[in-house]
């Protein structure tokens, strides 16, 4: 059919079919007789029926619009009946083929409407000329798509190192409503369950809390007036004062005054009174060291709201 | 030995690795009668990186050979490419981080008293791991145990400036009301000001428009 | 947008990311402010291209995006780096790719009648198992068999960016199309219907090749 394919006479592809006894066997037998060895390869060769037939075609350099239908069809037979012979596990559709040519030959046999124009519609050979091309197209396409760079053979993607990989960890997100919810939650389960009764304190004062404690070391005393930032006015006084106060109430701080109206001194409730693993007290200690770090920064925080 | 075509061979090589090759490695890829030798190896290397400057990628020496790498002044960039889906937080987490929030200074057993089960130590580390809470002293009771408290990243985060902008308690026992999702029908815009009686009403309500459009329909 | 910079990150994610790189991937790695439109991109690709010039790799466009590539010039030499041969096709798996690429949808069935021969199931099993064909609906008719169809990996793997840059399937012609050159004393050569001696003429055939096979399916 094309020039390429009819120029390469017998040969149907470039490799070798496959080792015979060790020899490679790259071309077809140029005539029926097949060593019985090879015949298994041999059939395996061909993609089927379509294939064979073509095979022969292009053995003899005919053109597939004009395949003398008789000549072909004894040729193929004799493959075929080689392989009946030899009990190769044939495939039906080259018993099939087989028939479709001997049909194929006998209505050539028959006076046939040879009016101008018409009747080559009519030629029996018509369909399965197009079926062998339609078959030889995707043969050839195969043959072209494995010829196309691809990977793995042809090419690989290129790639380069990260380095170490900076993790960028996504924390995740919260919206307020999420953590109120969440309080809500728990606070209506510690109402129906619990035996305390969840106080309505106003938050600043349990955030004042906070920020004394952790202001406060439990080996040296803070000025008591030191706790309290007049800026905050009288209502941030009042917040701190009642923080002194629970903090007092709960045990977390202890006041010393050395005589009266002596300054006023607070400190953390000391440790040392408490029996402590040595351990987790040194640990206890560098966590209120960095926690001193804090004050000063809660301190502006205080004093934001004001401005 | 055709410089050029080294050069080629050994970037090609490199970069489809992907990984470091060393010059044995690098050798091995060339038939006897063209391969360079080390020198000559190292000298192509050298052009290659040369190459490479001004560029995203760049060609470094390590123990176990040569390799191309992204350039580190592009590799924060270049890390998107791999964004880490943010986790969530659970239930328990939001939890603990609110009770803190709403009773600090408390300790863990003060909080596993109001949620009425174990604090699992991992919600706690998570919490200092994000700065959000903080040691804020020692409640001096046997064990010392810890008092947490949050922090000023935290006020942050929920863009508060202090502690009392969070509603009070009792504001948050309507919260629900307020949010659509939760349990209103459509009309938000039932003024509710709290109380589990309003709420009763509501249902009410919205079983009412049920049976309206329930009877439309017959 | 700074080209120079954008280029640098464009190369520098390409090659972090050993695959093929969308335009809308690429965009993503850039804050808003300075985010290439797509235009740029494909501005900034191109120089990159340009500049794998004489190179061991090259920039190339898939189905699904840019990818840098090792030049195939060099690939025996790089192909080294692996002990492994890569994988070779059989003709009848070929053959069954190739009539999936060009006539899908379509099913074994019709697979079958066009090669004249049962498709061995492994065949179609190996190209299900390479990601390279898909099921990409039913035929309604007994049975309800499945049409098969080719995937993005396919074209990926064979370096295409879409189905219509496959080479194009050859002419079919009828007997009435060829009888009147069958009565002309046969020059070889003559009743050449592709091959690569009109290589030059296929491309504008091309189309009307495939809108054929486009109508033949349906």
């Amino acid at each position: 059919m094309s020039m390429e394919m009819q120029g390469e006479g017998a040969v149907q592809v470039e490799m070798p079919f496959a080792m015979v006894l060790g020899e490679p066997l790259t071309e077809m037998p140029r005539d029926l007789y097949i060593p019985p060895q090879a015949m298994e390869v041999f059939l395996d060769a061909f993609e089927g029926p379509l294939d064979l037939l073509l095979y022969l075609i292009r053995r003899q350099n005919l053109n597939i619009l004009d395949i003398p239908i008789a000549e072909i069809t004894r040729q193929y037979t004799q493959y075929i009946d080689v392989m009946t012979e030899m009990q190769l596990d044939l495939a039906g559709e080259y018993l099939v083929m087989a028939a479709t040519l001997a049909e194929i030959k006998s209505r050539m046999l028959l006076p046939r409407a040879t009016a101008p124009g018409e009747g080559l519609e009519d030629d029996p050979r018509a369909e399965l000329v197009r079926r062998l091309q339609e078959y030889e197209r995707f043969k050839q396409a195969a043959q072209r798509l494995d010829d196309l760079p691809r990977l793995e053979r042809d090419t690989w993607v290129a790639s380069a190192e990260m380095g170490e990989r900076r993790v960028v960890r996504v924390l995740p997100d919260i919206t307020l409503k999420e953590l109120l919810i969440a309080f809500r939650d728990v606070a209506l389960r510690a109402e129906m369950f619990a035996h305390h009764h969840i106080h309505r304190e106003p938050l600043s004062v349990r955030a004042r809390m906070s920020d004394i404690l952790s202001t406060l070391h439990p080996e040296t005393f803070t000025e008591f007036t030191r706790l309290f930032l007049p800026e905050e006015g009288r209502m941030g006084v009042a917040v701190t004062f009642v923080a002194v106060l629970e903090l007092l109430r709960e045990g977390l701080l202890e006041i010393a005054q050395v005589e009266a109206y002596a300054p006023i001194h607070v400190r953390a409730v000391d440790p040392s009174r408490s029996r402590v693993i040595e351990g987790s007290a040194t640990e206890v200690e560098d966590t209120d060291a960095r926690l001193l770090e804090q004050p000063a920064l809660e301190e502006q925080d205080d004093e934001e709201p004001l401005e | 030995m055709n410089t050029e075509y080294t050069r080629k061979v050994v970037e090609a090589a490199l970069l489809a690795a992907g990984r470091s090759l060393t010059l044995a490695e690098l050798s091995q890829l060339f038939d006897a009668v063209d391969r360079p030798d080390n020198d000559q190896l190292r000298g192509v290397l050298e052009e290659l990186g040369a190459s490479y400057e001004g560029r995203g990628i760049e060609l470094l020496e390590t123990a176990s050979g040569f390799r191309v790498q992204v350039r580190r002044d592009v590799a924060e960039q270049v890390a998107r490419l791999w964004p880490e889906r943010p986790p969530r937080y659970s239930r328990a987490q939001l939890e603990v981080l609110s009770i803190i929030a709403y009773r600090q200074p408390l300790t863990r057993a003060e909080i596993e008293s109001i949620r009425g089960v174990a604090v699992n130590p991992n919600i706690v580390k998570t919490l200092f791991e994000r700065e959000w809470i903080r040691v804020v002293g020692h409640r001096e009771v046997p064990g010392r145990p810890e008092l947490l408290g949050t922090t000023r990243d935290f006020l942050d985060y929920f863009g508060l400036k202090r502690l009392d902008q969070l509603p009070p308690l009792a504001d948050l026992k309507t919260l629900e009301q307020l949010d659509p999702q939760l349990l209103l029908p459509e009309p938000i815009g039932v003024a509710v000001d709290g109380g589990d009686a309003a709420a009763g009403d509501i249902v009410e309500v919205a079983v009412a428009q049920t049976d309206t459009a329930a009877n439309d329909v017959g």
